[in-house]
């Protein structure tokens, strides 16, 4: 018998301790299918754990780890690094591993692979989605004066491309004008997904469809901060959102001083239900919150939500590149993904998993899943990350005074062109 | 000028008390010498006075006045430091000036009293070095000049004299003194160097250990003192001391016997080496060092009650190591003191025995 | 060798009379205020400094929510600035020691009292519970309590012990190294002793934290990176300029006498720098310790950047990771998990205080 | 007895000394030297070969290349900003905290009762005693732009202010400038503390029997005594605060925006957040070159020879 | 026991040469001392035979044997500062010790001449203290019980009384001179106290500026300096000089002439004060200044020469200020020298104006 130790890179993130745990769970599974097939290989699960502080740290601590040929067999990413391993031959190209896995990959949502791809192939497996949108207060927006079926039409106005951006910031300006509420719309300060929701509503895809090149659109980006700058223009936004702590804001909206709140779904699972005491009932939940997605810039235009799924990557020089995708396939099944699932409150990778009552119980989850229709990935380019931290500065530029929406698009245009490669600017 | 007061002073550092209970008079105009050995409290007592330290009970009195609290800078003290204390980064004028700065004197004039102040202790040529390029003698004369230069009612010295060399002492010693004659100002000496003490001061407080032993004039000190420390302490070499029991106008001593006079029970004789001289009769005892010391030398004696000191004046080495001799003294030079109080019994004597 | 007459100087006192009661009552206002102003700056200078760390500790005691509760903080404040003006008090106006230890025993108690009444209530331990269970935010939330043991969760002690590793091995080289190089810097004459010192502080001049890809290289070359050794050094390495200066003020002051009399005495140098010399810088190399081993302890870019493969836990990282607030921070535990962290500190730095006052700067004075 | 200064020991003489200088000199100034020179020199050496590449994130070269020069003195347009910052960060906490206030609490701290100055003294190093995650962590807190914010707090109820403060946002620059500050004034202060402590008392007691005051004592006395220190203090905090940013980035990690990039803080940011490392390097390179010629000249300005006492033991 | 020479020896640091050229030779068991003014280069000479500095030229050599690059611990000298230099860290007892702990001397062996050592300075009791609570003399005995426990073949003391007070010095004198005399080892004294000097030696190297002015005994010094320099700095209350012309027998001072023999040209005399004595013939002047030294008084007569000081012995003032005074001498206590080159002229001498 022979034990091949496979490594896995792991953050060390409270947020999805499964992610994996469930890896070195497949490994007792696939150990019984070897043992049936006889083979004699035996796998075993060394998790390396990283403290870094986010997938972005992790990645390029992983990126520098891979350049000096120290990586491990497989790890854990956000879905928009694995381009940048990708580039420079990290990482296993897996269609074939896929098609040959059917029973491991074949149910796994269509939408969520082409989270995994790179502009020559899949190099990733879809370990988990969510989704993101923007909660609201239903009581303060009843105390601003809107009425209850204003209020429970929203969700469907705004995935019917009615309720705009701007209303949303109009609702907002009513609450903080006509309650105690002190703020509007609160979003998450520090770099991070979310956002980039309000930029595709105004048309920023990021991605030039043609090349797969970053794509910058002056008036696009402007039209997506002109949002950001009017809402703290109109008191909705603080000025100071990106210098307050994650939880001060959250602990805003939650008990109620804030109408809405732009963030995801597995803030009920964490932080709403166990630390603010929101009520974990279904009904008793949309009495008094609600959530939307992203809505479109225009009226009519298409709404948007955004989810950032989490992927397995196997690394190109990986000496079991077979075994280490049957481990990630069984660590992808069904039942192990639904423990991580209703544990933190993010959302499943194939439909089977709908199926089972844990995950139809988990109610936030069912309903988020509906979202999946309209949801949208991050782009996967190997830049994109570093993009990002780009369009956060201009964010907080604009917010806290110090650059115009204008502005704010040609320091996005202009540090993106001296700091990236290959960026097409319109 | 001022008459300075203590009285009932005491002084406590935290929970040690240095000086319990202190009464003195210094008169105006008189050189007074603080005398005693390091850590007797000279220094604090010279502290109090120039309003560095404050007492922590009693009174102190300027010309009657009550200073306790007074600042120092208010009491128009001048002080002259062991170490001078000369302010490094300042020029020898600069120094000589600092005390006038805090009294708004016109410049022209300052300068002129720093001028006089200079010459007075002959150091004009050094207004414009720094201390660092003094020799010592020259950096003790710019402290008396800085202490001198504010007029200062009461001229405080803390051992102004010992970090010079022998002749350098000697002659700054001659010239302090006759400052003090020139200008009359009330002056206090501390020192714990008894030569400089009698050289120096019109009298000598003797301290020890925070009390005040005896205050006199330095033959007071010299010939009736009037316990077994002041005694002890002052003369040099030492006063040779002998202990045993009186009794029946008998002094017996590790079994040598001296007719005594006016005393019994136990008693400790002193007696002066320079008293004691070799002669025919006395008591016996053999020579065991010889110390020229210039114009004097030092025999010391091993005899039945120790070693006892002989000074002889000349510089003529008229005995050998190892010779027997006999030494004898006049009566009157014997100090006879209670040896369990240490006092003094006035009119008490021996005598050589025969 | 001839005296001069020395020329006249009147001594006649120029001042008009003197009001000295007036003087005695204006010299006792202008001591009284000089203290009053005094105590008063040094207060408020100091408070924003206490609170904070007041309030880290309070909140590490008393928090229950998760969410920060400052009523505590105010109340305990309360009770603590009136303690130490008394034992401020105490101390001013007892007249002797049994007067201070009755007047400290009063206030002691009157403070337990106090404190028992109005904050006891709030305080509890809840907080610490990282110290004995890992996976405390499936405890404290019941959140992921079904997949415990899934994946470790970092363990305190598994951090506390790297960090001590880490800190305390540097602190010993650091020490070792710096006062061999400073005793020589000090106290031989060399070709070059000059640009070495002055190469000191040019050193002190690199951007550390800049040079971190080069270091990782040079680590990975050396074969140091993933090892806690290849950290310790690089650490080392930056905290030797530091110490040699601090260091070198030490030996600069030993007095040369002793050493030259150990010489005679039949040592060598070295066995003089060993016996004598070193024993003299005792107050230097706790200070130089003190001050390395806080480094040590505190860092976390190297240590995040520089082990790879090694569970690499420090304080500081968990520290980090404990306030992660993508899921939600307990200020309670965040505070307790401060408290923890800075209470090694603390006893090292109480331990040696008195001899951190001493580092002076080179052998020159004034 | 008189055997010892025999024969041998007169010939091994000359050359035994040349081998003790030298192994003197591999034992006490070896060790520091290797580990400087490896950790400290070489990685330097790398950063200017690396400085001249496009290494990226992932640790490849694939070109030599002086874009990176080109893009810090053309491209770069947030340089000259950042400079200025690093300018008012360095002289600002310099001039505020590391000297001035360092002195005055060195000044006040021995002019009150011992006990009592240590306990002061004790608390201005507390923020030097603690980990910097955990002290910029009370800072966040303490500054946190909610009521709950213990600044906020305070202002609030006890001075009447109305609504909760942002500083991070509002004064970022004061904002980094004082936390730094709290940390640096302890250096000054142990430093002067020691130096005040060295001057001897009698020229203290001298100043005031000579009339000076509590001002003039100390620029008379204390302020003359305190040249060098404070000279020392100046130039080596001078280059603390230029190459070190660990605290900013803590606490505002150089925002909000660029508002509190300093130099150093930048290099970081540059090569840390994005990953390009050449230019990081490049940049870098800079920052030494700037921090050099800050020491020699401080070297000369302030006389730092003076540190050199001739050995007065001349055997090795 | 070891002779010491000095060959040529010069010394500079950097630029500066402390020491030009020192030719000397110690026998042997001699007890000489090194005296000179401060910074004249007394200690550079001894840390040159103790081997802590290197002479940059000449030789040194140890009983004729070249000693210029052997380490310190090889010379077995023994030295005592000024400061004691006592480890601190250290009882009394590891003080004494350290040196034999480089001999591999056998612990009891080593333990017993710590003993030996310390009985002999009388510090027994003292063993198990720190220096920190040593009284000064003490300090000062365990410093030399330090130096003496490894029978050191040269004994170096430097400046080792100065920080004592005035008795102590006294005592310590007797004693470091009665060891000198019990071991019988060469020892260097380096002073800048003539008195100390004078006592304590067999023979005293006078220093100035880094050259040696005269070697010889303590009456050679005083009773035949060979320059101004010595004469000056050896004798207290210092000599007094007098610069003047000598022509056709007649040496004239500011219009006071005394008759010469033996010398012309620009000379000076050198009178010393105990050798003048008030009588009713000799130079005029009046008294300024009286101070009484204990058994000596000290007048300060104001001649038409300048100031010149009186001796007289006994302790009985028989003069006032303010008195006219005849100042007469022996001819042979008169010293002549040579203004220019400040060199004594052997044989010469001045007599008392008539
Ligand atoms: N500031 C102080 N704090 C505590 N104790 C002190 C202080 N100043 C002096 N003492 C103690 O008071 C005693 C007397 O000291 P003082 O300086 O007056 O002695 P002194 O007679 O001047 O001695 P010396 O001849 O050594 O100068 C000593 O025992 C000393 O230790
Ligand atoms: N290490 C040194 N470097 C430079 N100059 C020195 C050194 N040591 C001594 N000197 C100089 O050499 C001269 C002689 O010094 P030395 O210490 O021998 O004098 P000294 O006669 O012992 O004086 P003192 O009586 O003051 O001790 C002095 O001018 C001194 O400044
Ligand atoms: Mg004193
Ligand atoms: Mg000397
Ligand atoms: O950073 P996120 O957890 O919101 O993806």
């Amino acid at each position: 018998q022979e034990t091949v130790k496979l490594e896995l890179w792991s953050r060390q993130d409270p947020s999805g301790p499964l992610r994996a745990g469930n890896v070195v769970k497949a490994a007792e599974r696939l150990n019984k299918e070897l043992e049936a097939e006889g083979s004699p290989k035996r796998v075993e699960v060394v998790v390396r754990e990283s403290p870094a502080k986010g997938f972005d740290d992790d990645a390029l601590q992983l990126l520098k780890v891979f350049g000096i040929g120290e990586g491990p067999d497989m790890f854990i990413a956000a879905h928009e690094w694995i381009c940048a391993f990708q580039e420079d031959g990290f990482v296993l190209k897996l269609d074939d591993y896929i098609a040959k896995y059917p029973q491991h990959f074949g149910t796994i949502f269509p939408s969520l692979w082409s989270s995994a791809k790179c502009p020559d192939g899949t190099y990733a497996i879809p370990q988990d989605a969510e989704a993101r949108m923007f909660f609201y207060n239903k009581q303060l927006l009843r105390e601003a004066g809107y009425d209850d079926a204003f209020i429970d039409s929203m969700p469907e106005r705004t995935l019917s491309g009615d309720l705009t951006m701007d209303e949303v910031l109009d609702i907002a300006k009513q609450v903080v004008e006509k309650t105690k509420a002190q703020y509007g719309v609160l979003h998450r300060p520090n770099k991070g997904p979310d956002y980039i929701m309000a930029f595709n509503a105004y048309g920023n895809d990021f991605v030039d469809p043609k090349t797969g090149n970053l794509l910058l659109e002056r008036d696009k980006l402007a039209a997506a901060f002109g949002w950001f700058e009017r809402g703290v223009k109109e008191g909705v936004i603080p000025a100071n959102n990106t210098a307050m702590e994650f939880d001060a804001l959250r602990k805003e909206f939650y008990t109620g001083n804030a109408a809405f709140w732009m963030y995801g779904i597995w803030d009920l699972g964490s932080v709403a239900f166990p630390t603010y005491g929101l009520p974990q009932d279904e009904e008793a939940f949309f009495k008094d919150w609600g959530w939307i997605p992203g809505p479109a810039a225009e009226k009519g235009g298409s709404p948007v939500s955004l989810t950032h799924p989490i992927v397995y990557v196997i690394a190109a020089d990986t000496k079991e590149p077979e075994l280490a995708v049957r481990l990630l396939g069984h660590a992808s099944a069904a039942d192990l993904n639904t423990d991580h699932a209703v544990t933190t409150t993010h959302l499943g990778i194939k439909p089977e998993q709908l199926e089972d009552p844990r995950y139809a119980e988990a109610w936030p989850l069912a309903r988020a899943t509906e979202l999946l229709k309209i949801t949208k990935f991050l782009p996967n380019n190997a830049q994109f990350g570093e993009l990002n931290g780009i369009i956060y500065a201009g964010i907080q530029g604009v917010e806290s005074g110090r650059l115009s929406a204008q502005e704010a698009a040609d320091f996005v245009i202009e540090e993106a062109s001296s700091a990236l490669e290959d960026v097409i600017v319109k | 000028m001022a008459k300075i007061e203590f009285r009932h002073v005491s002084k406590r550092f935290g929970a040690v008390e240095v000086i319990p209970d202190m009464d003195l008079v210094i008169e105006d105009g008189e050189f007074a010498a603080l005398l005693g050995p390091s850590g007797c409290g000279k220094s604090t007592s010279l502290f109090m006075l120039a309003g560095i330290y404050l007492p922590s009970g009693g009174e102190l009195l300027f010309d009657g006045h009550l200073v306790n609290e007074v600042e120092a800078r208010d009491r128009n003290v001048g002080i002259v430091f062991q170490s001078y204390a000369l302010y490094p980064h300042m020029s020898v004028r600069d120094n000589i000036l600092f005390p006038l700065r805090f009294k708004k004197t016109p410049r022209d004039e300052a300068l002129a009293r720093v001028k006089a102040a200079a010459d007075l202790v002959r150091v004009t040529e050094l207004l414009d070095r720094r201390p660092s390029e003094l020799s010592g003698g020259q950096q003790q004369r710019v402290a008396l000049a800085r202490a001198l230069v504010k007029k200062p009612q009461l001229l405080l010295l803390d051992e102004p004299l010992s970090n010079l060399d022998a002749s350098l002492r000697l002659s700054m010693r001659t010239e302090i003194k006759s400052l003090h004659e020139q200008l009359g100002v009330t002056t206090v000496l501390v020192t714990h160097d008894q030569i400089e003490a009698t050289t120096m001061a019109d009298r000598i407080i003797c301290m020890r250990a925070g009390r005040i032993e005896q205050v006199g004039t330095p033959d007071d000190l010299y010939l009736r003192p009037s316990s077994l420390f002041v005694a002890g302490f002052i003369g040099s070499p030492p006063i040779n001391l002998v202990a045993g029991k009186a009794e029946g106008g008998t002094f017996t001593a590790d079994g040598t016997r001296f007719p005594v006079v006016g005393a019994s029970g136990e008693i400790t004789v002193g007696l002066r080496p320079e008293h004691l001289r070799f002669g025919e009769a006395g008591f016996a005892g053999r020579i065991t060092q010889i110390e020229p010391m210039g114009r004097e030398i030092l025999y010391v004696v091993e005899t039945g009650m120790g070693a006892v000191r002989v000074l002889e004046q000349g510089s003529f080495v008229g005995h050998t190591i190892g010779e027997q001799v006999k030494v004898a003294f006049r009566p009157e030079n014997s100090l006879v003191f209670e040896t369990k109080r240490q006092k003094l019994i006035v009119g008490a004597h021996v005598r050589t025995p025969a | 060798m001839v005296t001069q007459a020395a020329p006249a100087m009147t001594m006649a006192p120029s001042e008009p009379e003197i009001d000295w009661d007036s003087l005695a009552s204006r010299a006792r206002l202008a001591r009284r205020t000089r203290a009053v102003v005094l105590y008063a700056f040094l207060i408020a200078v100091s408070l924003p400094i206490i609170l904070p760390y007041f309030w880290l500790v309070t909140i590490a005691f008393s928090a229950r929510t998760g969410v920060a509760e400052t009523a505590v903080l105010w109340r305990s404040m309360a009770v603590v600035v009136p303690v130490i003006v008394g034992f401020w008090l105490a101390a001013a106006l007892a007249r002797n020691r049994r007067q201070l230890w009755f007047g400290f025993a009063a206030v002691a108690a009157v403070a337990v009292v106090a404190f028992a009444l109005l904050v006891g209530p709030d305080l509890h331990l809840g907080n610490f519970i990282f110290l004995w269970e890992p996976d405390f935010a499936s405890v404290v939330r019941s959140r992921v309590g079904e997949v415990k043991g899934a994946v470790q969760f970092p363990n305190v002690w598994h951090a506390f012990g790297n960090s001590i590793l880490i800190a305390g091995a540097q602190t010993a080289i650091v020490v070792t190294v710096a006062s061999l190089a400073a005793y020589y810097l000090s106290r031989f004459q060399f070709p070059g002793r000059s640009s070495m010192l002055r190469s000191l502080l040019v050193l002190h001049a690199f951007p550390v934290l800049t040079l971190i890809v080069p270091m990782f290289l040079m680590l990975y070359w050396i074969g140091l990176l993933d090892t806690l050794f290849g950290v310790i050094l690089v650490l080392v390495a930056f905290e030797l300029p530091f110490a040699i200066f601090i260091m070198k003020g030490f030996f600069d002051a030993v007095p040369w006498d002793i050493e030259m009399s150990a010489l005679t005495d039949g040592a060598s140098r070295r066995q003089a720098f060993v016996s004598v010399v070193l024993p003299q810088v005792r107050n230097g190399i706790l200070a130089v310790a003190v001050f390395t081993f806080i480094r040590g302890w505190e860092e976390y870019i190297f240590v995040f950047t520089f082990l790879i493969r090694n569970s690499n836990w420090t304080m500081s990282l968990y520290m980090y990771w404990v306030r992660d607030d993508v899921m939600g921070v307990d200020y309670g535990v965040v505070s307790a998990v401060g408290v923890f962290y800075l209470v090694p500190s603390l006893i090292l730095y109480m331990a040696a205080q008195r001899y951190l006052m001493q580092m002076s700067v080179g052998g020159v004075k004034g | 007895m008189a055997t010892i200064a025999d024969e041998l020991i007169e010939r091994r003489g000359h050359a035994a000394s040349a081998t003790r200088r030298r192994t003197n000199f591999v034992i006490f100034l070896g060790p520091a030297i290797v580990l400087t020179v490896l950790f400290f020199i070489v990685p330097v050496i790398i950063d200017i070969a690396v400085s001249f590449t496009d290494l990226g994130r992932s640790l490849r070269i694939t070109a030599f290349t002086t874009e990176q020069y080109e893009k810090v003195f053309r491209t770069d347009r947030r340089l000259t900003q950042v400079i200025g910052l690093t300018f008012v960060y360095v002289f600002g906490t310099l001039a505020i905290f590391n000297v001035t206030f360092g002195l005055i609490l060195a000044i006040t701290t021995t002019a009150i009762r011992n006990v009592s100055g240590s306990f002061f003294r004790g608390v201005w190093l507390l923020p030097r005693m603690s980990p910097s995650v955990l002290y910029i962590l009370l800072w966040l807190w303490a500054v946190s732009p909610t009521e709950a914010g213990l600044v906020n707090q305070v202002l609030m109820q006890a001075f009447g202010l109305d609504a909760p403060l942002d500083l991070l946002t509002s004064a970022p620059i004061a904002l980094i400038i004082i936390s730094n500050g709290f940390i640096g004034a302890s250096m000054g202060m142990i430093i002067f503390t020691a130096a005040i402590r060295g001057i001897p008392e009698h020229l203290f007691h001298a100043a005031a029997v000579d009339g000076a005051g509590t001002f003039a004592t100390i620029r008379f006395i204390t302020l003359p005594a305190l040249r060098w220190p404070i000279s020392f203090v100046t130039i080596y905090q001078t280059l603390s605060l230029l190459v070190s940013f660990e605290y900013i980035l803590l606490l505002t990690k150089g925002g909000p925006f660029y508002d509190t990039t300093v130099y150093a803080l930048y290099v970081y940011r540059r090569a840390f957040e994005s990953g390009q490392y050449a230019y990081g390097a490049a940049l870098a390179l800079f920052l030494i070159v700037i921090g050099m010629v800050v020491a020699l000249i401080g070297w000369r300005f302030f006389d730092m020879e003076r540190l050199l006492q001739r050995p007065r033991i001349e055997v090795h």
